[in-house]
């Protein structure tokens, strides 16, 4: 399994603050994103399809290119803004 | 490696308390000469987003552990920079209103040119880099903020320079 | 001309509360996002020119009235290159042993760029500027310090250039 | 009259923290400084006779050039340590 968050923005357009995604066929963030996008609304699909959020895997900044294993947790992050 | 440095990160929906937190500066660092505080707090708001109105609250989420992961990692790259004593980042998340207090630096060191630039380089870092959303909230909807080009521009200062 | 910024300056031989100046920097400048302080306070002493000994205190000259009109004219002029909501200045003298404060300097303003700049600002001045004298005591006797060299290169920065 | 203020190492040199000189015969700082050391002890000739003191006159810095009128303040001012 894949373990999957959503923040801000993101969140609002996933209707959830996470789920788990079947780790099957996903190697990278890429494919976990095209994924996403066939399990949650078109919302979603037109927020990441720019590929201007940040990645996290286990609470590190990835890229998109990133590869992808089984039991990792993968955030998507707009643009931060706290301070 | 021992560490050089004390560090604290808080983050939570509670507010802080600006003279207690100076008091455990001034506790872990004893032999500090200077101690530079900051602290953010929340302006009478009017969104230009939502239409002009004014901000009945802000809204603060994070991603715990990484934000917590991330501030820690901002004060050790700011040690590595300016060295300092101690080094305290508390950050409120949840609805915080105006007038409140939001985000709290204090850096104590032996001179105040290091906790000057020590505490503004994780400032401009916390604002730029760690893992905080917020949106401002009024009567006619809500608005998620992204990170402001100002504030983009004092974060990339520090890359080519040792200060601003 | 309507002031534009609030102006507070007490130099004495009392101890301040940094919490109580906070709250009235807050008060004060109700509009105000970001507010920076900066504390200093004696180190641990070893004093060269009392060969090595450690100091029993320091003590504090200074001259009356000027140096009160000196500390309003440093506010002004860092108030014309970095404008803020308020600005405190205080400043004690008399004797101030180890680990007690000094002096300390707090500016609200809307964004936190200029709450630094500002206070940084009228510290480098304050240290080369303003008409206070510290020696150094301990057993063997005393020694007048002069404005450190480090000290006038932080307050010359301010001449050429914007910020330092 | 002119009223004399003396500070830090130059007070300690003087022996005193304020002395009033009388304003006859003197027109600016220089001629002031020499009828302070006829009156005061050999420490503060040598201290003041390097220039390097700041001098103030009615609590604004002024140079060792400086004119004199009678009633002024004058203060002698080693190089500050403040903050």
């Amino acid at each position: 399994m894949i373990r999957v968050l959503f923040f801000a923005g993101l969140r609002d357009a996933a209707q959830t603050d996470k789920m788990d995604v079947d780790a099957m066929g996903i190697t990278d963030v890429r494919s976990l994103v095209a994924e996403l996008i066939r399990q949650l609304p078109q919302e979603l699909s037109d927020a990441l399809s720019d590929e201007t959020a940040m990645v996290s895997i286990d609470h590190q900044y990835a890229g998109w290119d990133a590869g992808i294993v089984d039991g990792v947790e993968v955030g998507f992050l707009p643009p931060v803004s706290g301070g | 490696m021992t560490p050089t440095y004390h560090s604290y990160v808080w983050i939570g929906e509670a507010d802080f308390d600006v003279a207690h937190e100076y008091r455990k500066a001034c506790d872990v660092s004893p032999h500090a000469g200077a101690v530079v505080f900051f602290v953010g707090l929340v302006r009478d708001l009017y969104s230009e987003q939502l239409k002009g109105e004014s901000v009945d609250y802000i809204e603060l989420q994070h991603y715990p552990q990484m934000t917590e992961s991330l501030c820690a990692n901002i004060i050790q790259q700011a040690f590595e920079r300016h060295p300092f004593d101690s080094a305290r980042v508390l950050h409120r998340v949840g609805k915080i209103h105006s007038g409140e207090q939001i985000v709290m630096v204090v850096v104590a060191s032996q001179h105040r040119e290091n906790a000057f630039q020590a505490s503004q380089f994780i400032m401009d870092y916390l604002k730029t880099r760690a893992t905080f959303w917020k949106r401002e909230v009024g009567s006619r909807g809500s608005n998620w903020l992204g990170v402001k080009d100002k504030d983009k521009v004092a974060a990339e200062r520090w890359k080519n320079n040792d200060q601003p």
